[in-house]
């Protein structure tokens, strides 16, 4: 049924074969069923492993009552969270109050219908994914912003209007991040980066794109050190402070759901994705979307969190300039050798981004930030 | 060593993996129990009917004035205690009753688990307080605390003593 | 070891520069009248030899007749230390002149003491209730509040 | 074009993740950035002051208890230290190290919950607050054996202490003492060089030294400001003047210097301690004093060097068992003074960093 999960050895970059059912009405119906499910799974795992991790790296225990390991706590609180009397504050904007989660939660799924499980084994291979993941990922940042206008509550305000400032901003980096993968791969097909990391990971050879990507990533999806929008000790809870009930479980999904993409897309283009040896490519392909969280995860426990115009320098002073210099070097380098770099230009690439980050922490500055108040 | 931004989150990453890696210091509690200290101020006070003379000076000593105690003449021309009660929702467990008994007649209550559904069962009769229904804490009677088991310390946790 | 400065000796010097301002001394404190509690302060403050720049507490104590506020004034310099007291008679709006000025720490002081003994600090900046709520009536640091 | 916008009122708190129990902020932002601010106290006013005009000298012991109670130890060691001024009462040589020990312990826990919720601020996710109550709790773990209670200790007595440590308590202070600083050393190693700290943290909530002592400011925030002002140094009360100690002080009085202040007085209590361990001489630990102390006519003002700064008693008897007035000098209270002054012009999440700066509790603000 599948070509390629047999991960026939492919010359590269190589189109979808002849055979691949694309546009079979049963392949929609199918993929649709494996990504929600996934999306779901992984969701609720991640909400666990969080959870636990954190724990464990706070000298804490973490969730181990509902379930073995306190494996379906995340179930039990959706439960919990499902049965809450829905609150809709007096004086909000009704309409755009019940449209906000979901349309947060809308694109996010919407993402996965890029991201290949194995080879071939995804549900539109675009040729146009890495632009796709972009715009729609951005987009549920104007579902966040409707939240935080129409619940009529000033901590939401001040979280949503953080919100877009930093997605406007984050958005930068990640293209041009992503840019010199797709100069190197040759291709904006996700499943056919994949298949151009056969011999190593983009990671080796893009490593400071990966840097990049992962810090602009964590920003853009508000994961600490950059969760400005729902920073729980100074504006409550941000944008969704008014939510209660199935709205609140909602954003809480959209919230995670965000991170399970940002996963998988990292995990995709840069650790090789379903790429691997023994075991089975969708394996593989979740065992490192759950690496790239536990990345996530380990940050959050340690950082304190960035202020905003901190948030804002930090976005166009340090990673711009650098995902712009890497993606000179990268073209330079593809032009060079059009049909393929040779694999000892990892260590040029590493070098490169070593020196750069360097460099760039000697002319970044910290600290201060008074504004005269006249 | 060169100095780079990203240096201290590095080194903070590390300190929190090897937590990761590192036994918890939790206690799962309804089903681990510590032992506390032996001089704990438990839940409320233990009472020696036998020892009591029935003097009030706990009544007089008591900041909240929660110490409840009437007294009659008895038969060998001492104090017979009528009432002696304690309104253990306001008693703040300062101990001070137990510090200022003449007569080792007051103790505080060893266990720390009680709650009550209605306030007025908060107040303690003499018999809720009798010393042969309630075990009673070492605070202020070293004869006591040499029975009751030692502490268990967060220091001495993963460590033979 | 903060010395506590010995009162008559302090008083001396301010007798040369305000004659009648201090009304009663004892070892360790000196009553000051309170007309002259602003200038007293300054003066203290100020002098090189005295150089009170820290002030602890203001505090009030109520003995019916009259109110006594007593300041404790520290120097960092010279680590001594003077307890100045002042009186003020009168139980419905009693007065006194704020040292705010003088010293910030007294900012909160004296709005406590206004808010619980109910002595107006003149000069102040924002004599307003601090721990109570603004709408309470009474001062209920005051012996016979509830009497 | 210019666009039009309106400065807007934003009440922070008294219910509020970061305002350290229920303090009330009404701000006035532009944006981002507080243009005003106003403090409003008093959600937690108990009126102790008036309480202790009604209760006996011993019997107030406990209610100091709930001043700062993260610090009990040192709250009821200020009150007693005013007592025995008052009444002239001695205390034996044990119970003067016992209670050294005591409150530096007291010290190093409550720096520990000022560090942690600091950082908690910060948005460090717990973890740096949670590594801190897991060595706070070693500490009182060791306050429990001695004094049956594990916050509101009520453990000293004018006169001395109420009982004399048990025999398993010093050889566990000093494996404590053996293991606190590798955790210390661990935090520091945690937070202290992390960039986004320096960046947050450097140059923020600036209080100049100047206003500093005007404000009447004490402990940590005036040292972090670089005046070496600490009462155990300038007016050694108990036993301090026969240990070895610094003081440790910061350089321009921002949020940084005041949490490195106080990991450094962390180090020097440990020091502290271990000097008191073995001086520490056998004896009585109460001297002999009546259950109801009747003082002369008079009045006293006693004061120490509390976690938050300068604890201070200042005592009026009129010879009967109970105080004529007990006024309680909070340092928190004084402390935010100059908030006002500090947190203009800086933004939201800097104004929660400021205010977990001084590391107040309402307890003692309030009263």
């Amino acid at each position: 049924m599948f070509a390629g999960l047999n991960n026939n050895p492919v010359s590269f970059p190589q189109a979808m074969p002849p055979d691949w059912p694309g546009n079979a009405w049963w392949h929609w119906v199918i993929f649709t069923v494996i990504i929600l499910v996934f999306f779901l799974g992984s969701v609720i795992m991640f909400i666990y492993m969080e959870r636990r991790v954190l724990a464990k790296m706070q000298a804490r225990i973490g969730p181990n009552r509902v379930g073995p390991f306190g494996l379906l706590q995340a179930i039990a609180d959706a439960v919990k969270v499902l049965m809450k009397e829905m609150v809709t504050p007096a004086n909000a904007d009704k309409i755009v109050y019940w449209l906000a989660p979901a349309i947060t939660f809308a694109p996010v799924v919407m993402v996965l219908a890029v991201v290949p499980f194995a080879d071939g084994a995804l549900l539109a291979d675009l040729n146009i994914g890495i632009l796709y993941v972009l715009a729609i990922s951005s987009l549920s940042s104007i579902g966040v912003f409707m939240a935080g206008w129409s619940s009529n509550n000033k901590y939401s305000l001040i979280g949503a209007m953080r919100m877009v400032a930093a997605v406007v901003s984050y958005e930068m980096p990640i293209v041009l991040a992503l840019a010199s993968v797709v100069l190197i791969a040759g291709s904006m097909s996700l499943n056919d980066i994949v298949i151009a990391q056969q011999s190593y990971p983009m990671l080796l050879m893009q490593p400071l794109a990966f840097l990049l990507m992962f810090i602009a990533g964590c920003a853009e999806i508000n994961r600490s050190p950059f969760d400005l929008m729902e920073a729980d000790s100074e504006i409550v809870a941000g944008f969704h402070t008014e939510y209660t009930g199935m709205k609140f479980a909602l954003f809480y999904l959209a919230e995670y759901g965000e991170a399970v993409v940002m996963s998988s897309v990292i995990a995709t283009v840069f650790l090789g994705g379903w790429q691997g040896p023994f075991l089975w490519p969708w394996l593989w392909f979740i065992l490192k979307t759950f690496f790239v969280f536990f990345l996530m995860i380990w940050t959050r426990t340690t950082l304190p969190r960035v202020r905003i115009d901190q948030l804002m320098s930090l976005a166009w002073k340090f990673l711009f300039p650098l995902a712009l210099i890497n993606l000179i070097f990268t073209g330079i380098e593809v032009l060079t050798y059009p049909d393929g770099i040779p694999w000892y230009f990892i260590f040029a690439n590493i070098a490169i981004g070593a020196i750069l980050v360097l460099l760039w922490s000697r002319l970044y500055k910290v600290g201060g930030g008074r504004i005269a108040v006249g | 060593m060169v100095n780079f931004l990203g240096k201290g989150i590095l080194k903070g990453m590390v300190v929190t993996f090897t937590n990761l890696i590192r036994p918890s210091p939790t206690t799962q509690y309804p089903e681990q129990r510590l032992t506390v200290s032996r001089r704990i101020r438990g839940t409320e006070l233990v009472w020696s009917k036998t020892k009591c003379t029935g003097c009030a000076t706990c009544a007089r000593t008591c900041p909240q004035g929660v110490i409840h105690v009437v007294t009659h003449k008895g038969e060998n021309n001492n104090y017979a205690v009528d009432t002696f009660e304690v309104d253990s929702g306001y008693c703040i467990h300062c101990g001070l009753c137990v510090e200022a008994c003449p007569y080792n007649a007051l103790f505080m209550g060893y266990t720390f688990e009680r709650s009550k559904y209605r306030r007025n069962s908060l107040v303690m009769s003499k018999d809720d307080m009798a010393i042969e229904h309630q075990p009673a804490s070492g605070y202020f009677h070293p004869e006591i605390a040499q029975t009751l088991p030692e502490q268990e310390l967060l220091v001495y946790r993963g460590k033979k003593k | 070891m903060t010395t506590s400065l010995k009162a008559p000796e302090v008083v001396k010097q301010i007798q040369t520069r305000f004659p009648g301002a201090v009304t009663e001394v004892t070892d360790t404190a000196l009553v000051v009248d309170s007309k002259s509690l602003v200038d007293v302060m300054s003066f203290l403050k100020d002098t090189a030899g005295l150089d009170f720049n820290y002030m602890t507490t203001v505090t009030a104590i109520d003995y019916f007749q009259y109110f006594e506020v007593v300041y404790n004034l520290v120097s960092m310099e010279h680590n001594h230390s003077l307890t100045v007291k002042t009186r003020v008679y009168g139980r419905d709006n009693p007065k006194l002149p704020s040292v705010v000025s003088l010293w910030r720490s007294a900012d909160h002081q004296e709005r406590e003491i206004y808010d619980l003994m109910g002595i107006t600090f003149e000069g102040h900046p924002n004599m307003k209730r601090i721990v109570l709520w603004p709408e309470f009536r009474g001062h209920p640091q005051r012996k016979d509040y509830l009497k | 074009m210019t666009l039009r916008t309106e400065p807007f009122v934003l009440n922070m708190g008294p219910v509020h993740p970061s305002t350290h129990g229920v303090f009330r902020m009404r701000v006035t932002l532009d944006g981002e950035v507080v243009v005003n601010l106003e403090p409003v106290f008093g959600y937690l006013h108990r009126g102790i002051e008036k309480l202790a005009e009604e209760r006996t000298y011993t019997g107030i012991v406990p209610l100091t208890d709930r001043l700062d109670y993260v610090a009990s130890m040192t709250n009821n060691l200020a009150y007693c230290l005013a007592v025995e001024k008052l009444a002239g009462i001695k205390v034996p040589e044990r119970a003067e190290y016992l209670r050294v020990i005591m409150s530096e312990l007291q010290r190093i826990a409550a720096h520990l919950i000022s560090i942690g919720s600091f950082f908690n601020d910060c948005g460090a996710y717990f973890t740096p607050f949670l590594y801190m109550f897991r060595e706070r709790e070693r500490i009182v773990d060791l306050l429990e054996m001695v004094s049956g209670q594990r916050l509101l200790y009520n453990y000293m007595r004018p006169g001395g202490v109420s009982q004399d440590i048990p025999e398993e308590f010093l050889p566990a202070l000093k494996e404590a003492l053996n293991q606190m600083p590798k955790y210390i050393d661990e935090y520091e190693r945690l937070l202290k060089d992390n960039e986004i700290l320096y960046a947050r943290a450097r140059g923020v909530g600036i209080l100049p030294k100047e206003m500093a002592i005007s404000i009447g400011a004490s402990g940590p925030v005036l040292r972090g400001c670089g005046v070496k002002w600490d009462i155990r140094k300038v007016d050694p009360y108990s036993i301090y003047d026969r240990f070895e100690f610094d003081i440790p002080t910061g350089t321009q009085g921002d949020c940084y210097d005041r949490y490195r202040v106080r990991v450094e007085e962390m180090k020097q209590s440990l020091r502290i301690i271990e000097q008191a361990i073995k001086q520490i001489p056998a004896g009585s630990i109460r001297s002999d004093v009546p259950q109801l102390i009747r003082p002369p006519v008079g009045e006293a003002y006693a004061h120490l060097e509390a976690p938050t700064g300068e604890l201070g008693f200042y005592l009026v008897s009129d010879g009967s068992i109970a105080p004529y007035r007990c006024h309680i000098r909070a340092p928190s209270l004084m402390n935010l003074t100059a908030l006002r002054d500090m947190i203009v012009g800086w933004k939201v999440q800097d104004l929660i960093l400021i205010f977990g700066s001084f590391a107040i509790t309402m307890g003692e603000v309030d009263r």
